[in-house]
Order: C-alpha cells, then structure tokens, then sequence
C-alpha cells in the first residue's frame, strides 16, 4: 500500500481551500495547505471583506449627513484617508491571523509557495515536493483585463488597487462594468465624495439579478448620485496631465466621446487562475477559458482531484466557495456529501442593499414554470422609517397551484440578513404559505418577507393587494 | 406476522414528542384543518416525521380510496419539477 | 335571519384590531372597527414604533462617536430634541394614517368612540349603537402602577412620558423595571447622554430570555455604562428642588438608599385594559387579572366574542397580537385558522440586540428534552467586524438525537433580523443540519447562524469547537 506525506493537499487558502482544509482535518485527515500569497485568498485580503469594510465606512459618512433629519448635526467633518486603509488593513489582518490560527489548532499544515502538479499525486510546493492520496484545486480567479486600459493600480486600478482609498479621494471616477464589484465601489467612493459613472456593456447592470429588483436599484443608485450608462464600454485610455482621458462609446449608436477621469476602476468580471498549476500533468481537464470542472461531488475527470471555487465555475461567489471545500472533504472522508444547493445567494452590499436567491421571474418563466409573484416595498415598513431606509422591496416568486418558492429579491435596508429566512425556505422546499403562516417580530425588516408572501396570496396587510 | 407485516407497510405517524408536538410544516397543518385530518396520524416523510403537505394530501388520499383523485390528490406524488 | 349592522366589529384599532378588521373585510365581511383615541393603538402611537425611531437615533449618536475607529471624526454635535421628538411623531403619523387610508380602502367603518358591550351581539360606540354577528375584542394592554410612585410623566414617567426627550436630556435617569421596555428606553438616553441606572426586582432581567445570551447582553449593556442592579425595587419616590429621591431597597439584604434623579421610568410590566367595556353584559369571562381569555381559535367563553392580543394573554407583543388578529378573521370567515405558531419571538431593539424564538436552553431542559447547544461568537465574524459590531454570539439549542432545532438566541447586530431564518426554520420542524446544510451568504450575519448549527455537530469552521 502507498503511503502519501497527506491524506489531502489543498492548493490555495482562499474560502474554498481553508474550508475544505479545516473540514478535512475535523474529519481526522492529515491534511497540508499549500498558499504561494496570504492566506484567506482573494476574499479576506483583497475582496469580500475590505470592501464591506469601506462600504461601511462610506455609509458611517452618509448616515451622519442623514441624521440632520432626526436633528442630529455635526461640525465640520474630517476623513483621516491612512486611518481608514489602516482599519480595513486591520480587519484583514485580524481574519487571515484567525485562518492561520485555525490552520494551526485543527494541525492542518500550512506550506507557503507556488504549487504545481508534478503528477497525479505529487505536487512541487516552492523546493519541496509532496504527495498526497488526493489533492483539492481551490486556485480561485483575477480580475479579467479590458485590452486597451492598462491596469496601473495608481490612475487605473482593478478591484485590488480600488481597495486603497487615495488621499484626496479622487473628484472623478470611472466603474468599467456594472456588475456586483463596479457598484459596491461605485457607492463607496461616492458616499466618500467622488463623482461616480458606471459604464456597461450589457444593456442591464447586475447581470443575473431580477429585472424589477435591478430596475428599484439602479433608481436608488442614481437618487445617490451614481451615473449609470448601459450599453456603453471603454476603448482606450490615456494618462494625462489632467487625469485619464477615457474613450467612451455608446454600442448601439456607436458615438464616441472622450471624458476625463481622475481614477479609473476596471471591474469587467473574473477569469479562473490556474497559471503555472500544470494541471495537465495531473492529467486534469482544464477547459479552454481556464476552469476546472468538477461535478457534484467536486471531482475532476481524476477521480482524486477535485475542483471547488472560482476555478472550478461560476458563480465565482465565496459562499459557493466554501460550500464545495466542505463538500470535497467530507466525500474525501467517505462521506455522502454534495453540493445539491438549490440556489446560491447572490449580494451588493450597497444601501439599499441588493440581494437574491433563487430564480428569478424570468428564469422561472424560461423553466416552465407557471409564475405568480408577491411584491412588498419598504416604504410600508415602520422599522424601515425608523431606520430612516425605505427604498426597495421583497419580490418573492411563486409557482402558481403549489404555492412553491422559487426565488426571493430583495432591495433594501440588511437585505443581505434577510437571505437567510429566504434561502433556508428554498432549500426546505417551503411554500409561500409556510412563510406567510410564520410568526415575524414586529417590528422588523422581515416582516417585507411576510408580506411578499401574503401579497402572493393578494392578502397582504399593510399595502393594497391587486 | 402479519400483524408486523401490516406495521412494516403501514408505519406509525411520529412518536409523541416530550412536549406533545407534531412536527409538520406550517402549511401542512393548515391544510390537514382544511381537510378535516388528524395531523397525528399522518405519517410524515420528513427527517423524524416531519409532514409536508405532500404527505396530508397522501394519507388523505389513503383515508378515500374509492373516490376519484380530485386535483389536490393528484398533486400529492412529487412530479419532477421543471428544469 | 337575524340582520346586524356588521358581519364583525372588532373593538380597538392596535394591530391586533387592524390586523383582524383588515382580513375580515379581505375576506368579504363586513366590518367595523371601534376606537376610542387613535388607529394603531398602543403599538403604533407609544410603544414598537417611536421607541424604534428613538433608538435609531440614539445609535446614530453612538455610531458618530464609533466612526472615529476608520478615522472619521466631526466637529461639534448638535441635538436638536424638538426636531428629534417631531420626526418620530412624523413617524408615527405617517404609520397611523396608514392604517386609516388601509381601513377606507378595505371599506372597514372606523367607528370613533369608547365601545362598551349591551349585550352579546350589541356594542355602543360613543352615542351610537350597533350591532354585529361577531365581536372580536381587541383592546390591550396599559402601563403597570407602582404603588408609591406616582406618574406625572415629567419628572417621573411611564412609556408613554418617556417618549417625550426633554430638553435638556436629563444627566440622571432612573429606569424601574428590567425588561425590554426598560432596557430600550435606557439604551436611548444612554447614547444621548444621561447617565442611567436600571433595577429590576427578580434575579435576572430579561425575563424570558436565555440566561446565557441575558449574561452577554447585560455584559453590552454595562460597557455602555448603564448600571444595573438586580434584586432591588424602588419603594417610593418624592420630587424635590434637586431631583426625584428614590428610596431603593435591596430585596435580599433589606439595604435602603435614596438615590437622586431628573427622571424616573417606571415600566414593571402591563396589565390588560377591559375598563368600561362591560364584557359581563356579554357574558364573557374576564378573568381576576383582567384578562380575557381565548381558545385556538381565539374564541371566548361565548363562541361568537372573540378576543386577541394583549387583553387575551401573554406574551404582550404585537406580532402575537397580529397573528391572533388574522386568525379570529379567518375563523369567523370560515376558514380553519388555528393559532398554531410554534414560538412567539422576542427582541430588544437596543445595540447589541438581543433576539431569541423558542426554547431556551433551561426551558428546553424543564420540558425533558435532552439538549445540545451550539455557539457562535460574532467576533469571529467578518461580517460583524466591518460593521465594528462584535459583541454577542448565536446560540442554538437543538435535540439530542433528532437535530430538532428548538430554540436560537442571538446577541448582536441585526439580531432581530435573523429571527426571520430562526422563526421559519423553528415551524418547518428544521433541524440544525437543515441550517448547516444551507448556503448562506458571505460576508453576512446570518453565517453565524450557520456556524452555530454546525457548532452543534462540533463542525463550526471559524471557531475551534468544544
Ligand atoms: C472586490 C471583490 C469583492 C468580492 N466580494 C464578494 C462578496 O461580497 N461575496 C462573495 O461571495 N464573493 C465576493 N467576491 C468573490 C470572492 O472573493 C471569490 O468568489 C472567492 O474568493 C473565491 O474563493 P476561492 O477559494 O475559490 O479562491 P480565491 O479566494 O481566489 O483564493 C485562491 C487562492 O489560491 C492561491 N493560489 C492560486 N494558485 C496557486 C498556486 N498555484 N499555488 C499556491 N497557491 C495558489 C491564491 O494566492 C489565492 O490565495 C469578491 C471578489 C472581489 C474581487
Ligand atoms: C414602549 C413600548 C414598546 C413596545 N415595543 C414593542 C415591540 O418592539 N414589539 C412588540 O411586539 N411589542 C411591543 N410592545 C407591545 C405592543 O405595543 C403590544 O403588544 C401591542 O400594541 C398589543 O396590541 P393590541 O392590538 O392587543 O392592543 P393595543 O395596541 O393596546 O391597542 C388597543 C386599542 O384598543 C383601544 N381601546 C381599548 N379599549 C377600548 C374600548 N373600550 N373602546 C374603544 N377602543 C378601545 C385602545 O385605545 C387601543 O388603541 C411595546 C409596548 C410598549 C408600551
């Protein structure tokens, strides 16, 4: 019998690769992580949680010019810029210590450096080479490149060079893509006092979320002072004396206008990363736009070797991450595991927040599905006023005759806290009956999530139904 | 043995919990009071006996057999759903 | 055939009466809806809402010190406390006034006036008189009397006095009654300013909660600076030129000390309100206490009075009363409604919230169920982190054997917001692996909900597990 230096090699310490780590080792594997960055991956260090952290802080600044309606007002207000990186670098830190010391007390090895494959059980990690009885490819992703902008992370930054707020922030931004990244900075810098434009190339932003729920945001967005263009994409940019002169065009009139901007994001999506892995000589698929596929059970086409993440598909979202590291270890343990999620949750931490589940209307539609919807705004909504944040709505979609959930849509205040009741219900196979026949404290946001459900039944309480 | 027989074919509803509840899902219960059922007979397909409204429409059907399945019964397998 | 005026005529217009007069007429009855001071009752004009509107505002004032952390400071703050009291009431004119634009829409008959039965079919109004085939009473509850302590709502208020700031915010305040309405109330005046002590007369405050989540909020509360004392009681009070003096005595040892205040709050529980409403002219029971009881079906003694809400028993929550409110409509409709609710939910609205459905873990223990628990801290959330709202923890309380969630108590930001996963997962009859098994969002709050129900089966990935 072979004996491997592990039980398991996790490549990349991102939240796919440390779940399945640490899970692995809770199941009494022996288990090694191999990271050639920091761990925590792109999420802890240069994703999820710094820009939930500037979002706050953004908000923390918005909130207060909001409080003069309550009578609260304040005296001159100062950003201290290096203070605020240094928070957020904080936190950051603070999260990737906690995978480190999690990594240690479960004994999952750390190995610090680039991995490849040497062969389908060996990997070469920095000098040293290990083998293991199966290996986990959790590499993750980067930013896609826009030909024509160079990515300076100065003048023209991607995600990672957006993280770190310039002192003075910039008078004029520009988001290349309109997508979950483009907004969430789009309203930070705004909140912190940029004069933001959007830009996407598809004629709608947020591509994946409900029409209506997209529709009530992007309103919220432009209340804010975001100006959003769709159908509209960057062909070029120049640095100048001035500040970035970018070429805008409008692709479907096709003119052409040069506007000037003082920082540039790039945020045209992702691109799985498995450079320098030599995933072929592990004799691992990987399809020609870079994923490794894997299915239920997260397995490649080599039985051992398994594919979680972003470079396994999308969506490339932490939470799906996490799900297939868990999964991948527990059916390396022997266990029955699968990633069977009925749907993934998708969020923009923005205020109003955007967040969904399921499908939506015309996804359920396109399925077949005989659709009935319930809709409850927050402006009917006491705790709403009392938080002083009454844009959006819960949209909850419903199959007609079972009364079966299908997808719930959310704009507003802590939406991302109401996905919680929203996909549990999903995955419970709930009726939009089990939810209205529920008990919600009064007063809270979730009673919208009541209410769409009652509205699906034309009984809700505190609108008129149609 | 044909008494265990009739018990493998016809299991139990739930054992009574400690604090007397019959584990069903909100709409489950409302529909067995629609239909005029005892929930605790019913025998729940759910993880410990948990009724679902998949399961009320099933044991009614069982109480009725001769009647002609109205729409409700014939919903009451779980179709393949839409994909 | 008889003929009424009203198929049903609901006695008092708090959410438990609109609730129920708003279904009714949904359902094609004919209802009328009497109400002697203002739509909304108790909930609405001085209880859920305004203190909610309060509390916002007293976080925002907290939430201005906090932001200091990401270095955002400001020159000098300003309360103004008669904009602060106008914007509440703002509040709560606009939620009233909805109700009564919900009553015209409905074509439920607001009948404004004291209503008191003249027998078991027919109710005065004011002058007038109607009669109805059902009656459902609806008319709540109102603030306990201490004895020795009287209410002038300056000096020394009830609930309703305390959601009147003065101005100046009082330096001393003293809070009679550790409760949720105690504890709300002083978190308010905390964060504008005075300096607060609660005494509450049982070992504990919070009563109903879980004594593990009682101990880390009142750990919150204390690092606020409000000052607790458990097992006192107030004895009596006397104004004077420099403050109230109040003589408060230590129930175990017999210690008496008068302390001086600028106000004191007395909130030591309600008591149902059936005043002048001649129920014995109905033939239904009201019991020593004041309370009319009801069965599941919210019926009376006499099958035709229904009652609901407060003046129907404990808990005394809005959300109870609704859903009583929409089970007698539906009952007298017809319909096969039943008050079935697995678990009224609780929450105090302060920062930490504290939250909790079903079961505690003493609770659970009393009723022969061997228990398990699992905890997650929200220090170890990220999510938390970036909202510099670390203090508290999930708590779950689940079956040994079965899984079968019993209970969750949560501590923390948003808390009440993740009641809405809690509550629904509580009448599915969802276990802990339900939870577990279930994506949720990253970063969120709700993943400390995830992480306790895997702290259950000692598989929390962020923590190191028992
Ligand atoms: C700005 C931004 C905000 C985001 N916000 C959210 C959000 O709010 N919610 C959400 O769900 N998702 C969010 N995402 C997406 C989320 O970050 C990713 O889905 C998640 O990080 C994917 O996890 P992963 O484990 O697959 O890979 P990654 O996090 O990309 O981690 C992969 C790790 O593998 C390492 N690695 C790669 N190749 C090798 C190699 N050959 N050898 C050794 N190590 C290697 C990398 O250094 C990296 O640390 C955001 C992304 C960005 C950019
Ligand atoms: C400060 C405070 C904060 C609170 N916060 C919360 C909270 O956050 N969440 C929560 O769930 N609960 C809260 N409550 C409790 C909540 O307000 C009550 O549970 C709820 O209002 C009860 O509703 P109800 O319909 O039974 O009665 P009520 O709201 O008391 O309404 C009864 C109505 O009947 C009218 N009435 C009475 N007798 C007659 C008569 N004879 N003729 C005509 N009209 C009559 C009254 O004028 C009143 O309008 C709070 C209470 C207080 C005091």
């Amino acid at each position: 019998m072979t004996t491997y230096d592990f039980d398991v090699l996790v490549i990349g310490a991102g939240p796919g690769g440390y779940h399945a780590a640490i899970r692995a080792a809770q199941l009494g594997l022996k288990v090694a992580c191999a990271e050639r960055e920091s761990v925590g991956g792109v999420c802890l260090n240069v994703g999820c949680i710094p820009t939930k952290a500037m979002l706050h802080a953004g908000e923390q600044v918005a909130a207060a010019r909001h409080a003069a309606e309550f009578g609260l007002t304040f005296g001159e207000q100062k950003l201290d810029i290096a203070k605020l990186n240094g928070w957020k670098d904080g936190i950051v830190k603070k999260l990737t210590g906690g995978v480190s010391s999690l990594f240690k007390a479960n004994k999952v090895t750390h190995l610090q450096g680039q991995a490849s494959f040497l062969d389908d059980h060996t990997v070469q990690v920095g000098e040293k080479t290990y083998t293991a009885g199966s290996i986990i490819i959790a590499t993750g992703s980067e930013p896609a490149r826009l030909p024509g902008i160079e990515v300076d992370q100065v003048q023209i930054v991607d995600s990672t060079g957006a993280l770190v707020m310039p002192d003075p922030v910039p008078a004029r931004m520009l988001c290349i893509g309109g997508g979950v990244i483009g907004f969430e900075f789009a309203h930070v810098y705004t909140n912190l006092g940029a004069q933001v434009k959007v830009i996407e190339f598809a004629p709608s932003i947020i591509p994946g979320a409900d029409a209506d729920a997209v529709k009530a945001f992007q309103k919220a967005m432009e209340k804010q002072g975001i100006s959003i263009a769709v159908q509209h994409k960057a062909n070029r940019a120049e640095k100048k004396a001035d500040g970035v002169h970018v070429e805008i065009e409008n692709v479907q009139t096709g003119e052409k206008k040069v506007e000037v901007f003082d920082r540039v994001l790039v945020a045209v999506g992702r691109r799985p990363r498995a450079d320098g892995l030599n995933a072929e000589k592990a004799g691992v698929t990987v399809t020609e736009r870079g994923f490794i596929p894997a299915d239920k059970q997260q397995r490649t086409n080599a039985p051992h070797i398994y594919s979680i993440g972003d470079v396994a598909g999308n969506p490339m979202l932490a939470h799906k991450a996490m799900k297939e590291g868990l999964v991948a270890a527990e059916v390396i343990a022997g266990k029955p595991a699968e990633q069977d999620a009925v749907a993934i949750p998708g969020v923009v931490y923005t205020s109003p927040e955007l967040a969904w589940v399921g499908l939506t209307e015309a996804e359920a539609k396109e399925k077949g599905y005989d659709v009935k919807t319930g809709n409850f705004p927050f402006s009917a909504s006491g705790r709403a006023m009392t938080l002083q944040q009454t844009d959006g709505f819960v949209k909850m979609v419903v199959e007609k005759g079972t009364d079966l959930l299908l997808g719930v849509h959310i704009v507003g205040p802590h939406a991302s806290d109401m996905l919680g009741e929203a996909g549990l219900a999903l995955e419970m196979a709930a009726t939009a009956s089990d939810i209205a026949l529920t008990v919600h404290a009064h007063p809270t946001l979730g009673e919208a999530v009541l209410e769409a459900a009652e509205a699906v039944h034309g009984q809700a309480i505190h609108i008129m139904n149609r | 043995r044909a008494q265990a027989n009739a018990q493998a074919t016809a299991p139990a509803a739930q054992p009574a919990r400690a604090d007397g509840r019959v584990l069903a899902v909100p709409a489950a219960r409302q529909l067995a009071r629609e239909l005029n059922l005892d929930l605790t007979r019913v025998q729940g397909s759910g993880p410990n006996g948990r009724i679902r409204v998949s399961d009320v429409l099933a044991h009614q059907q069982a109480q009725t057999p001769a009647q002609v399945p109205t729409q409700a019964q014939a919903a009451s397998a779980t179709p393949a759903r839409g994909q």
